[in-house]
């Protein structure tokens, strides 16, 4: 049945038909209506989970993973400056080997103070062993949170995953939602059911020190796991799609990529604007095309070589940036296309930080410029759009 | 904008004072639109606006699926739901040529015009909600509550939305006195002023 | 417990953790942050304990045994005793905020906070749960007489101030008055905390086999008072008829040689008014519940 | 993989657990081996009362009631706490050196 939501909204009924046992979160803004949502559920009677209302995002992802170890299934939700105080506690979830999952609304960072979109918070957040998607629907956003769990659950994974929404634009915008049928869920979803947990009958310890001997080799089984997140993202959202009859474009979502001239790759809100101008541009008679990067991690790899195949010309618009060098998504596709015979050319654009409305008219120009790349070759590696005073801004 | 490919839409830019309910009748709105089967997204302006201060909010309706996820700069339509506005904010900023603007005010929708250097195709309606609300007793006296009359009038003056499907967003939107807050929509959609 | 352990040797954080476990029993779940036991267990695979065991990291503690308890109750297991077993500086400094949230969110869980008085698993740095006048090798004395400045952080009087269901120090010295606290403690739902004085002989600059010898000491000169707050009243549990001098307690630890007379005489002036100041609340805590 | 296979000597990376997941006693591990003196009980001496048992903190005597404590010298570091605090001066710390 469908009803009207935010994205944060999405988030909060995306673990309540998940299921989640134990949810531990703090507030903070723009994710504040995702705790209130769940606490207003709870409090109904409606979603059926211990909520730990902790002191703090520290506590928070520390509270996930030891429900986790306890073999409750966990779900928390942050954002932005919450997100980066979990930072141990999150290489500490993977490292645990903890399913959780946790809805991020992306936020920039301080200083200077904002509370507007900006992936800055989860690009810092690449190293940290989670599964990263970046939504552009709050539809996407609730089952995403679903099929999260699928993944992470697996017992040949068990790794976390953040589900990722842009700042206001998705996390406070109403759109309709399905909310799926939770028999169909339950069918999906099976109960966590992990085969080691904190249990008195069997008295394990977890988390040992480990000597210099075979440290590096449970870290490679991390990996081992990650790489699997690959097939299994894939695998979880056919089963989604067959169950649900909804898809997002696995890993990476290609839109009228196939014959286009020029690509931009997204991720977030953005993309979602962008096969809009796209659309506009091929009525125009501009054969453009927009790869939405679902996934930052795993990163997807294959595809982006796919990509490859299919044009000449990539933008890629990083909605973040890493100083010193370029933005986080062009410097991995990049990384992506060495080796390859026919490298297309690759623009990185910095746009939107700090919540810098990133609307059709500003796309049209970017998409432009990336089109002209073809007559003049790369003029720049790299351009930031929209800084006042900058670049004809 | 309306084409082959990108379909109609519809776009709607709500001033109010913050705590005054502009956010939600921007939500009412995209649920009535919704309960028609149209598309439709909703979304406030989110500042550091505290109670009292102008806030703005925006509905998107459409017939086809709304991929444009960025801010309203070019509104077909302009709500205002506090007439001391007008003064504060320029409240038709970036109205489209034909555009309309409502708002919530006794004053007389010539001068109102005047006032707003409004020219040329661009339509003016006027709607005494907070005299309405308060016939209704919805809020107190000193801080009525205008949506549901404000949305009433603007439902006649659009016709954007039909006022049966207003009706229905209303009474699933409104926590508390849903008859009060029907028969202002009604009202308002009967006494709207259009210019 | 296993023999086996890491500790060192006359290692009063060894009683710490037999004795906590011979009062709780099997149906235990144990979560310890980086402190000295977190290494002491033994190194993978190893595992002294035989309870479930949660390493988790420095400044969780509180957070930690609140998620087992959530998922246990989501899971409808009530008979299971959630503890958190910490040092002073993982309680006292780092831990705080989360202990604190822990405790006024009322977790029904047990938080220990072994005391040996300084990061001792790191090599003897000061916490905040250091003595006045202690030599660390960050309060190195020098010639400059960097001692330990500032007073021993009371973790007792912030749990009362949380008014938490009940709170007690202990002492590895005493062996018997550990478990009946632990016992008493398991009993009463909400959080608990304990705190337990664990000599090091290694940070402390003492011999090993001082360990339970300084304990006695410590409580006969009321420098570590062993008492309890029950809903915020007081009962001192052992209470010397007459206090011995502080300088001989503190005479038999290294890390306080360095010490002048009129230091120490400062030392004894505090103590002798914090142990005042003890019986006063005893007797008026007392005074409330008896009328 | 199962409660035995996580006993098992570990070859390869393939062999661990998804986690660092310890459940074989601690005992494996040799601590005898720390120390320098020994205690050495005098049964003239020893009136049985325990004490010793009590205050081990490497867990490393056996006590049962009516019987003499057992030193479990594979384990015993040698802290000397036994002796100090046994009640009749029973216990007395040798050299490990002159021990053998």
């Amino acid at each position: 049945m469908k009803i009207m939501m935010t994205g944060n909204y999405a988030s909060a009924y995306g673990a309540m038909a998940a299921k989640a046992e134990v949810v531990a979160a703090y507030p903070i803004t723009p994710q504040t209506s995702i705790v209130e949502k769940i606490a207003t559920l709870v409090s109904s009677g409606e979603m059926k989970c211990q909520y730990v209302k902790v002191e703090s995002e520290h506590s928070a992802m520390a509270a996930c993973i030891s429900a986790s170890q306890t073999g409750a299934r966990a779900y928390t939700a942050s954002s932005a400056h919450g997100l980066t105080l979990m930072h141990e506690l999150l290489i500490w979830a993977s490292g645990a080997r903890t399913p959780v999952v946790m809805s991020n609304v992306n936020r920039a960072m301080g200083p200077p103070w904002s509370v507007w979109a900006d992936q800055h918070d989860t690009m810092a957040q690449r190293d940290t062993g989670w599964m990263q998607v970046y939504c552009d629907s709050n539809q996407e956003v609730l089952d995403s949170i679903i099929m999260a769990y699928k993944v992470g659950e697996r017992a040949d994974i068990m790794l976390p995953s953040m589900i990722i929404e842009d700042a206001f634009i998705l996390s406070h915008t109403m759109e309709p939602v399905d909310y799926p049928d939770p028999e169909l869920v339950e069918g999906y979803l099976p109960s966590f059911d992990p085969r080691f947990r904190l249990d008195v009958d069997e008295p394990y310890g977890f988390g040992s020190l480990v000597m210099p001997n075979w440290y590096m080799e449970f870290r490679f089984k991390i990996n081992e796991a990650m790489e699997k997140t690959r097939g299994a993202i894939l695998e979880a959202e056919k089963e989604f799609e067959e169950t649900f009859g909804r898809s997002y474009g696995g890993l990476m979502d290609f839109y009228k990529c196939e014959d286009a001239d020029a690509v931009l790759v997204l991720a977030g809100t953005v993309a979602s604007t962008a096969k809009h101008v796209a659309d506009k541009l091929r009525s125009d008679g501009k054969k453009v095309g927009v790869a939405r990067l679902r996934c930052f991690r795993p990163f997807p790899y294959d595809e982006v070589r796919q990509l490859a195949k299919m044009t000449n010309i990539i933008g890629v618009c990083d909605r973040s940036y890493t100083f010193g060098h370029w933005g986080p998504m062009a410097t991995e596709v990049k990384g992506a296309l060495y080796g390859l015979a026919d490298v297309p050319t690759v623009k990185n654009y910095i746009m939107g930080l700090g919540g810098k409305d990133l609307t059709p008219e500003v796309l049209e120009k970017v998409f432009v410029k990336t089109l002209q790349l073809k007559d003049t070759g790369l003029d720049t590696e790299i351009e930031w759009i929209g800084v006042t005073g900058h670049g004809g801004w | 904008m309306e084409s082959e490919i990108l379909g109609s839409m519809i776009e709607v830019r709500f001033h109010g004072r913050g705590g005054q309910g502009a956010v939600v009748a921007s939500n009412i709105l995209a649920e009535a639109g919704f309960l028609e089967g149209k598309e439709v997204s909703a979304f406030p302006f989110f500042g550091v606006e505290r109670r009292g201060a102008p806030v703005t909010a925006y509905t998107r309706v459409s017939d086809r699926k709304i991929r444009i996820k960025s801010g309203i700069y070019a509104p077909d339509f302009v709500i205002v739901m506090d007439p001391t506005l007008v003064k504060a904010v320029n409240v038709v900023e970036g109205l489209k040529p034909e555009g309309l603007v409502l708002v919530n005010t006794k004053e007389n929708a010539d001068s109102l015009r005047r006032g707003l250097g409004i020219t040329g195709e661009q339509k003016v309606a006027t709607i005494d909600a907070t005299g309405i609300a308060i016939k209704h007793r919805l809020g107190s006296k000193a801080a009525p509550i205008v949506n549901s009359s404000v949305l009433g009038a603007f439902a006649r003056a659009s016709g954007l939305v039909k006022l049966e499907s207003l009706v229905s967003s209303i009474r699933h939107n409104v926590p508390v006195k849903l008859d009060e807050n029907t028969a202002a929509a009604k009202e308002a959609f009967e006494s709207v002023v259009m210019q | 417990m296993n023999s086996g352990h890491v500790g060192c040797l006359g290692c009063g954080a060894c009683h710490a953790m037999r004795y906590t476990l011979k009062a709780l029993g099997p149906r235990t779940i144990m979560s310890i942050p980086a402190c000295c036991w977190a290494v002491m267990p033994g190194v993978f695979p190893l595992k002294c304990l035989e309870i479930p065991l949660l390493n988790t990291a420095f400044e969780t503690t509180g957070a930690s045994i609140s998620g087992i308890r959530a998922a246990l109750d989501a899971k409808g297991i009530e008979d299971v005793t959630v503890v958190g077993f910490a040092g002073d500086g993982g309680t006292a400094d780092i831990g705080i905020q989360a202990l604190s949230g822990m405790v006024e969110r009322g977790t029904d869980v047990m938080y220990i906070m072994y005391d040996n008085e300084a990061y001792m698993n790191t090599g003897i740095q000061r916490s905040s749960s250091t003595p006045i006048g202690a030599w660390t090798t960050t309060t190195p004395v020098g010639t400059t007489r960097d001692w330990k400045k500032m007073p021993k952080k009371n973790m007792i009087e912030i749990m009362v101030a949380h008014k938490i269901p009940y709170t007690a120090s202990i002492s590895v010295g005493y062996p018997e008055d550990m478990i009946k606290k632990l016992r008493k403690a398991k009993e009463i739902r909400g959080p608990k905390f304990i705190q337990i004085y664990a000599p090091c002989p290694t940070g402390w600059r003492m011999a090993p086999e001082l360990t339970i010898e300084v304990c006695r000491e410590a409580v006969a000169c009321a420098a570590y008072p062993l008492y309890e707050v029950e809903n915020g009243v007081y009962k001192i549990t052992r209470k010397p008829k007459e206090l011995k001098p502080v300088k001989d307690y503190m005479a038999m630890q290294g890390r306080f040689r360095h010490l002048p007379q009129e230091e120490l005489d400062d030392i004894q002036r505090k103590v002798t008014q914090e142990w005042e100041i003890l019986l006063k609340k005893e007797e008026f805590t007392q005074s409330l519940v008896s009328e | 993989m199962s409660r035995e296979e996580l006993k098992k000597e570990f070859k390869t990376f393939e062999d661990l657990p998804l986690t660092p997941i310890t459940s074989v006693p601690s005992s494996a591990n040799q601590t005898g081996g720390w120390k320098t003196f020994r205690p050495v009980l005098d049964k003239e001496k020893c009136i049985k009362c325990h004490i010793c048992w009590k205050f081990c903190p490497d867990v490393s005597i056996k006590a049962k009631e009516d019987e003499f404590p057992e030193f479990d010298y594979d384990h015993c570091k040698g802290c000397g706490i036994c002796a100090y605090e046994c009640p009749k001066d029973a216990i007395e710390m040798i050299l490990e050196e002159e021990s053998q």
